[in-house]
């Protein structure tokens, strides 16, 4: 009973799954002003044993054992009042993942704010705006008085999580827990909502429960560390040594799978090939329809860019959300019609090639395992479907073919009468593989193909393309806001920023030396361990 | 249970009991199984097709066969009536009983034929619109809101009036008069679909603009579809109805509940079998199809919490001390 | 935001002009328009002294836009069968149309909302069952047939209201209701649906987290969110009540407009059934702009 | 939130509001319903029979129809004299006073007379007076009518032109169409106190009446409400908002009389049931309609004793000429067809027609009747399409010379006399399209007849003209109606021989 927080033997099930607990004998021992990390994959319960905490557990999930004390209390023994009362945004605070949602959109900031206030402490409006308005300032937002007024959706992302912040904070809590708070967010901003999270731990002097699936993340923020799976603790302790000594398999591959993306590669020679593809000055407009209230938004997607892209090679163009480097991912496989310039792939401009011409030069792989099959077909027929809109007289060879290409991506036979439902992400993901590669294009477009995918899933797919590269010999254009699956994959790289090309080059000396600020901006907020 | 029987008889596969190996008919059919609702409305609806196909042939009575010495007898529960006539018979001596099990075909047909109408109309502008956006989205647009603000029951009417009623003229003009729903529907899943990866790769892989209407949004927007359509019917037997008691629907003899209902509008207060017993059937009949409808959105929707699994099997001795959070 | 009002104000004449269009061509072509001025006893030079009298020989387009133009200059046309100008005609009747569709939104609100919250906030219960019981059923009662029930049930059995008529708002209670009762399904399951996503949603547990609970949690936190989608449904449901519903004005001798619509088209009064067309599709549309606005009002990420 | 309060209070305040308490003996109050609408107090602009029920009540004419022998009794008039064919003095009665208190004269009828004629708008009105050449004035109480030709009916018309105040409607060609609609000067019993178009009127007795046929009313207020709804007005009368309904079926009078609520009372009406055969093949040459054998066959096949008792009951019988017997010059001695299914059969294979032919019935009132009789013609093998509808649907394909039989019915507007609905039906087929027979004779025999005076000569051409209609069978005359009529038990009311209500006569129990 001396520990600020120590939770024993928590077991959650969800009913309907044959008591099978999603959460299995967790425990969590934590000192005042400690700071713990917690790491897993999606589906690890990690977020779960808060929510427990916090009592926000989804309504259909059932406690069957274990007792959590805090502060010296036994919480099973505070019923739900005193507890919302008492506990819950006063001693332990919380803030979420998607700072888009996490806000009520109907609600002021300054309304937000002050209510938690209020609501706590017995005191006046005039008290309580005094006080929303020095936490503002302690999240290091600026125009307080302005933002008040201000609605969610009138903030950009990290603004949001920083008014999150300050509510949690508003109570002095002697607790935060921080559930994934920067995955939603920009590479460059994650790395100061994060150095602002430290700072106001040290500053409130509470303690810190960091939740996400990034152990780089994790080990930077936390002092313990538990590390979990399938709702088990798999190994838990000091943050260095479970880094630099895992006992367990799993965390041993989980390390690994990291420094695997993170190996310093040998500079690449390059091959002088021939160029497979010729941007030129291509740009892309998009006009957002006019809505009650506001006129005409016309957004310059892209923005007057050239580049080429050489056989053989991966490209990699790299930029956060809104630097365009969909959009032009999409032009490249002829999916948008460019509003300027054009696209040469062996010199044919590719919105004037014939569809099934296209089809077998360039193929593309979408981000979103769970959107990228027609959840109506079989996973043969989608794999099959482009030979039979491309080949139509295949006939018998087509099964073959197809069987042959699921080999080679690594799924099993057994697959071929499946549906997508019934399929992993990961494996999801491979059959979008072999659907692009059946066809046996030149290029290959992945757009984010692995950011929905756990870690360990990412590698494998890494290694999938990878392997697919060097016995097809297909041309990769990636792109990605990860360095490191950068890193792992590509030759060359090419930033973007706000529709244009900022920095391109070579993938190692681009990374190691960057020129640009905005790509050093990008390479410090990487996290190695 | 019944259901279970048969549906495990049907599809054995369906009731494995590892859940990610399912295939989509499968958990549509684990999750109706556990509908209330939805087994509730198709067990009603199924028994009043049978009725209405069947139920005539039964027993035995023309619905058209008039007598009228027997004129307005009441029916079996009334003091004075007779197993002759179990619900009694109406104005011009024809057996209710007859007339109402008649009209069940008149209602599931003029239902389903106007919903069938008003659905090929709404999913063709609809999945034009969603997928070809731009002037085609607008102009459909157009045809909605000119639609949605015209004064139905007047323009039906006006248009009886001008070709003269008939099943086939009613049909026309309810189902005429009722495509917003499927063309909403359709038109927003079509906009979803048409941006999701599966319709950009089929583009990538060669298919032309008809295959993936036809592959891949058409089937991905059947689930809705269906729902709406059983609203639909619902809504367009009602309608039918209204247009019969206004008396601009079915012509008499045929016997359309709506019909009946006109017709013993004013015997009210002293024959009130004559509204109340096609009333209740009415009623019965949408009622179940929107069970059935209200019960198939919930299985097809994909954020629906139905259990897929029939009984939570938790011995309650595991449950030790229930510290979860309940809302309120 | 003037802009967007003024396009959309374009969009609705453009519709209530094609519909006007529409509808004249189908009257004209229903109902031999000399024939009803003329009367049903009139022999056949009367008719043909009518049509030319009237100008019915000219082509229906210049007939269309003589009309259109009094329309446009205020001049709603004189009705055949009511010996009346069709304005004075519209006038007279639409404080009973107006009055009932007030009553009877406000009848939909107090049954749909609470019953909504309440099934949202105790979902599966015995409550929730209940309102879904209401809406399914309220959704398969003919209305005509909900009119005549509840006569006997309120007016006759227990005699509170009374049958029919228009005097006092007593009068318009039982219509109110069964006119209203057609609108619970759909309010009601907007509101329940509205707040069990509110409930779930991320917001709302960044509330829990701060301690909010209960009815503050509902009242503070979830209400307005719910009630945004359920503001606008009400509104363009007031709009179709403002059409005046035919069959309860009917039923409960209600003096309004969709007793006029159908005693008008009964009588082959053209001109007033072509102003009724007109002023339902167009109180159909203003109401869905407003709507429009006041749901863009009410939710700030729509403003400015 | 703020919307809610408001909504909330207002029902709060709709609630609260004063709620009217029934009319009734106590203050002397009657109410009745009608179930189409009042839309126009001036008698000249309405058509239905509620207007005319109004319109003697409000108004008064020169003559007036007596319940009793069915005759034109003076009422405005205090005598007349038939000076020649074509010439007729009217001395009318002294001391008459509008309901404004002025005097009527005979400047007031010679206007009114003058209005009628010139009026172009009110052509229904202006076609009732075509037989008057001119109208003057030969006294400050008499006046003289001079006519274009001798006219039968000529009583039934000047029953119909209500008198007006000198001026009151304006000038010669400066007509106010309007000046009398929703405020009433009249003449007759009851005065209007208020008037809600479409809703109700509301009527006080006229102190200065001068009795006349009409007699003086019993009863002080009397309110007429305009509910549509049979099924509302029965509610209506049960709780006691109303003391009088009419137009109330056999079915629903009996089973209110025995609740003991009301008296139900069925008598008999002018109005009869007829079917309109496309005997002269307007819809199409050479259709079965047009082959006697088939109309008389149809004839045969129809129950109209069944019927007339079990469908419409009280008075109703069968009939087999074309007008209603209890009328002038209904002449019964034609040509009957009796019920006889198996001649009917006969007639039809005779006629080529062994398997009988399909045939659209029209009809737009008694659906109950029209159903019998199809299923009637059903068994005889002449499958009827019913085209049940709303009369402007009939009126438009029988306009458009579609419609080989129709089911019609007519009420002669409380006009005892063969012309009313002969001259409707059996008009030259140039000028109206009611008349399918295709036979000249008939619309010489038929409306010759109004075009005399004397009264043998029209009885004998219309006994020509039903004979030739009963024997060609260009009608299947089905039934003379019944009128039922529910009052309260707090009121007398007595039904007269012609069907037609006279409220008037009302007493309190």
């Amino acid at each position: 009973m001396n520990n600020f927080l120590e939770i024993k033997n928590l077991s959650i099930a969800f009913p309907g799954n044959h008591l099978v607990n999603t959460l299995n004998n967790f425990n969590l021992k934590l000192e005042k002003n400690g700071s713990l990390g917690i790491v897993g994959e999606s589906g690890s319960g990690k977020t779960l044993s808060m929510l427990a905490l916090t009592r926000l557990l989804p309504k259909q999930a059932i406690v069957s054992s274990g007792s959590i004390d805090f502060l010296n209390h036994n919480l099973s023994e505070i019923d739900n009042l005193n507890f919302y009362r008492n506990f819950s945004g006063k001693k332990i605070s919380m803030i979420f993942q998607e700072p888009m949602t996490a806000l009520n959109p109907v609600y002021t900031i300054g309304r937000q704010l002050m209510h938690t206030y209020m609501y706590h402490n017995k005191v006046g409006k005039k008290e309580a705006h005094h006080k929303s308005l020095e936490m503002l300032s302690s999240v290091k937002l600026s125009d307080n008085l302005e933002r008040m007024k201000q609605y969610p959706h009138q903030l950009s992302g990290g603004q949001r999580q920083r008014v999150m912040i300050a509510m949690a904070l508003i109570n002095n809590p002697s607790l935060l827990i921080a559930d994934e708070p920067t995955t939603a967010l920009d590479v460059t901003v994650q790395k100061e909502i994060i150095n602002l999270i430290q700072e106001l731990k040290e500053k409130f002097g509470m303690a810190l429960i960091f939740i996400s699936h990034d152990l780089g993340v994790v080990s930077q923020v936390s002092k313990n560390i538990i590390v979990m799976k399938r709702g088990d603790i798999i190994e838990t302790g000091k943050t260095y040594n479970v880094l630099n000594k895992p006992k367990k398999l799993y965390t041993k591959t989980l390390i690994s799978c990291l420094k695997n993306l993170n190996t310093k590669r040998k500079k690449n020679q390059r091959q002088k090939n021939n160029k497979i593809i010729e941007v030129k000055n291509l740009s892309k407009i998009y006009k957002l329809p006019s809505k009650l209230f506001s006129a005409k938004k016309i957004i310059n997607a892209v923005n007057d860019i050239n580049f080429s892209v050489y056989e053989g090679e991966t490209l990699s163009i790299i930029g956060e959300s809104g630097s365009g480097k969909s959009t032009v991912a999409k032009m490249l496989n002829g999916l948008l019609t460019p509003d300027r310039g054009e696209i040469l792939i062996s010199n044919k401009d590719v919105n004037k090639l014939d569809t099934n011409e296209r089809a077998e030069m360039i193929q593309p792989v979408f981000q979103d395992p769970y959107s990228t099959l027609n959840p109506n077909h079989t996973i043969g027929y989608i794999i099959a479907r482009p030979l039979i809109l491309n080949k139509p007289f295949l006939f018998d060879e087509l099964r073959n073919l197809v069987l042959k290409t699921m080999d080679l991506v690594g799924l099993d036979k057994g697959f071929y009468y499946r549906f997508p439902n019934q399929l992993s992400g990961g494996q999801r993901q491979r059959v979008a593989i072999a659907r692009a590669i059946i066809l046996e294009p030149k290029i290959l477009i992945c757009d984010e193909p692995t950011s929905s995918l756990d870690v360990t899933i990412q590698e494998q797919i890494l290694q999938l393309l990878k392997n697919l590269k060097q016995k097809l010999g297909i041309t990769i254009i990636l792109i990605s806001h990860d360095i490191s699956v950068v890193k792992y994959l590509s030759e060359r790289i090419l930033v973007m920023l706000d529709g244009e090309i900022v920095e391109t080059g070579d993938t190692i000396s681009t990374l190691q030396n960057p020129k640009k600020e905005y790509t050093k901006k990008l390479m410090s907020a990487v996290y190695e361990i | 249970m019944i259901f279970e029987l048969i549906a495990k008889r049907l599809y054995p596969q369906a009731f494995s009991n590892n859940l990610s190996e399912l295939e989509p008919k499968h958990i549509f059919l684990r999750k109706s199984i556990n509908h209330l609702g939805f087994k509730f409305g198709l067990t009603m609806l199924l028994i009043i097709v049978f009725l209405g196909i069947f139920g005539p042939y039964i027993i035995g009575i023309s619905p058209y066969e008039q007598d009228l010495t027997k004129r307005l007898l009441p029916p079996i529960w009334v003091e004075g009536g007779n197993w002759e006539h179990i619900f009694g018979t109406d104005g011009n001596g024809r057996d209710y009983l007859a007339r109402i099990l008649y009209g069940t075909r008149i209602s599931l047909t003029i239902g389903f034929g106007a919903a069938f109408v008003g659905m090929i109309i709404g999913i063709t502008l609809g999945i034009l619109a969603g997928y070809f956006g731009g002037w085609v989205d607008q102009l459909v647009n157009y045809l909605l809101t000119c639609q949605l603000a015209l004064p139905g029951l007047l323009l039906a009417m006006t248009v009886v009036f001008l070709i003269g009623p008939s099943i086939t003229v009613v049909i026309l003009v309810i189902g005429v008069l009722h495509w917003t729903l499927f063309l909403v529907v359709s038109r927003s899943a079509t906009q979803r679909i048409r941006n999701l990866d599966y319709v950009l790769a089929a583009n990538a892989i060669g298919a032309s603009k008809y295959q993936i209407i036809f592959s891949d949004i058409i089937p991905n927007i059947l689930n809705q579809i269906i729902v709406i359509f059983t609203l639909e019917v619902g809504i367009a037997i009602l309608s039918e109805a209204s247009l019969s008691f206004l008396g601009v629907g079915i012509q008499p003899p045929t016997p359309s509940w709506g019909l009946l209902i006109a017709e013993g509008r004013e015997a009210l207060f002293f024959q009130p079998w004559l509204i109340i017993l096609p009333g209740i059937a009415l009623f019965l009949l949408v009622v179940s199809i929107n069970m059935l409808g209200d019960g198939l959105r919930d299985i097809t929707d994909p954020n629906s919490k139905i259990e897929i699994q029939s009984k939570v099997e938790m011995p309650l001795s595991n449950l030790k001390k229930n510290i979860n959070s309940k809302k309120n | 935001m003037l802009r967007f009002i003024a396009g959309r104000l374009i969009v609705v004449i453009a519709v209530a002009i094609t519909l006007s269009f529409i509808t004249f061509f189908l009257l004209n072509y229903a109902i031999d328009p000399a024939q009803a001025v003329a009367g049903e006893e009139a022999l056949f030079e009367e008719i043909e002294q009518v049509r030319i009298q009237y100008g019915f020989d000219r082509p229906i387009l210049e007939r269309y836009f003589e009309w259109a133009s009094g329309v446009m200059r205020g001049n709603f046309g004189e009705s055949y069968y009511w010996n009346k100008s069709v304005y004075l005609l519209v006038l007279e009747r639409a404080p009973e149309t107006i009055t009932l569709a007030l009553m009877s939104v406000s009848v939909t609100i107090i049954i749909a909302i609470p019953l909504g919250i309440l099934a949202a906030l105790n979902p599966n219960s015995i409550i929730d069952r209940f309102a879904l019981g209401i809406a399914v059923a309220a959704q398969a009662v003919p209305n005509f047939w909900l009119g005549l029930l509840m006569i006997i049930l309120f007016a006759l059995t227990f005699p509170i209201f009374p049958v029919s008529g228009d005097k006092t708002y007593f009068h318009f209670v039982l219509p109110a209701i069964v006119l209203g009762a057609s609108s619970v399904p759909p309010v009601m399951r907007l509101m329940r649906t509205g707040l069990l996503d509110v409930v779930d949603s991320d917001y709302i547990r960044t509330a829990r987290s701060n301690g909010f609970y209960g009815w503050n949690l509902t009242i503070n936190h979830s209400m307005r969110n719910a009630v945004l989608p359920v503001v606008s449904v009400l509104a363009v449901q007031l709009g179709h009540k403002f059409g005046g519903s035919v069959i309860t004005e009917s039923v409960f001798a209600i003096n309004g407009l969709g007793r006029l619509a159908l005693e008008s088209i009964l009588g082959t009064d053209i001109p007033t059934v072509q102003i009724l067309v007109f002023i339902f599709a167009f109180m159909f549309l203003i109401f869905n702009l407003f709507a429009d606005i006041l749901n863009a009002y009410l939710d700030p990420r729509l403003r400015k | 939130m703020r919307i809610f309060k408001i909504f909330i209070l207002t029902i709060l305040l709709f609630s609260f509001s004063p709620y009217q308490a029934f009319a009734d003996k106590s203050d002397d109050t009657l109410v009745i319903a009608f179930s189409r609408e009042i839309t126009n107090l001036d008698y000249h602009y309405g058509t239905k029979t509620e207007y005319l029920i109004l319109g003697d009540m409000i108004d008064d004419s020169l003559f007036y129809v007596e319940n009793e022998n069915l005759t034109y009794a003076p009422s405005l008039a205090s005598d007349f004299n038939v000076v020649d064919d074509v010439t007729l003095d009217v001395n009318l009665r002294q001391g008459v006073k509008f309901h404004d208190g002025s005097e009527m004269t005979s400047d007031d009828v010679v206007y009114t007379y003058n209005f009628i004629v010139t009026n172009e708008k009110n052509r229904r009105h202006k076609k009732l007076v075509s037989w008057l050449k001119s109208i003057e004035k030969t006294g400050k109480y008499s006046v003289r009518f001079n006519l274009n030709s001798p006219y039968a009916n000529l009583f039934n018309d000047l029953y119909r032109i209500k008198i007006r105040k000198n001026g009151i409607m304006g000038t010669d060609g400066n007509w106010d169409d309007n000046a009398q609609a929703t405020s009433l000067n009249g003449l007759g019993p009851y005065k209007v106190v208020s008037f809600d178009p479409g809703v109700e009127v509301v009527l006080e007795r006229n102190e200065n009446y001068f009795g006349g046929p009409k007699g003086n009313p019993a009863i002080k207020n009397l309110i007429i409400r305009s509910i549509p709804d049979m099924g509302t007005q029965q509610a209506e009368l049960m709780s006691g908002g109303i003391h009088w309904m009419y137009n109330v079926k056999k079915d629903v009078g009996e089973a209110m009389a025995k609740t003991g609520k009301a008296d139900y009372q069925i008598g008999p009406s002018l109005r009869i049931g007829f079917l309109v055969l496309d005997a002269g093949g307007y819809s199409g040459e050479g259709n079965p309609i047009t082959k006697l054998d088939v109309r008389r066959a149809m004839n045969h096949a129809i129950n109209r004793e069944s019927i007339a008792k079990n469908l419409i009951g009280g008075p109703a019988k069968a009939i087999h000429t074309a007008c209603n017997p209890v009328v002038f010059g209904c002449f019964q001695d034609v040509m009957k067809y009796d019920y006889n299914p198996e001649k009917a059969k006969s007639l039809l294979a005779s006629a080529g027609y062994p398997n009988g032919f399909d045939l659209d019935l029209w009809s737009y009132r008694d659906k109950e009747a029209a159903q019998a009789m199809a299923d009637d013609l059903g068994k005889v093998g002449i499958k009827i399409n019913l085209r049940h509808g709303k009369l402007a649907g009939l009126n438009k394909a029988r306009k458009e010379r579609q419609i080989r039989a129709y089911f019609g019915t007519w009420g002669s507007s409380a006009s005892p006399d063969t012309a009313t609905i002969s001259n409707i039906h059996w008009r030259d087929p140039n000028k109206g399209d009611r008349n399918l027979s295709g036979d000249p004779k008939v619309n010489e025999l038929m409306l010759g007849a109004e075009q005399t005076l004397d009264i043998d000569e029209r009885k004998i051409l219309y006994a020509e003209g039903l004979k030739l209609i009963a024997e060609q069978a260009y009608w299947v005359p089905l039934w003379s109606y019944s009128e039922g009529v529910l009052s309260s038990k707090d009121i007398n009311f007595k039904q007269d021989a012609d069907g037609y209500p006279r409220i008037w006569n009302i007493t309190w129990n």
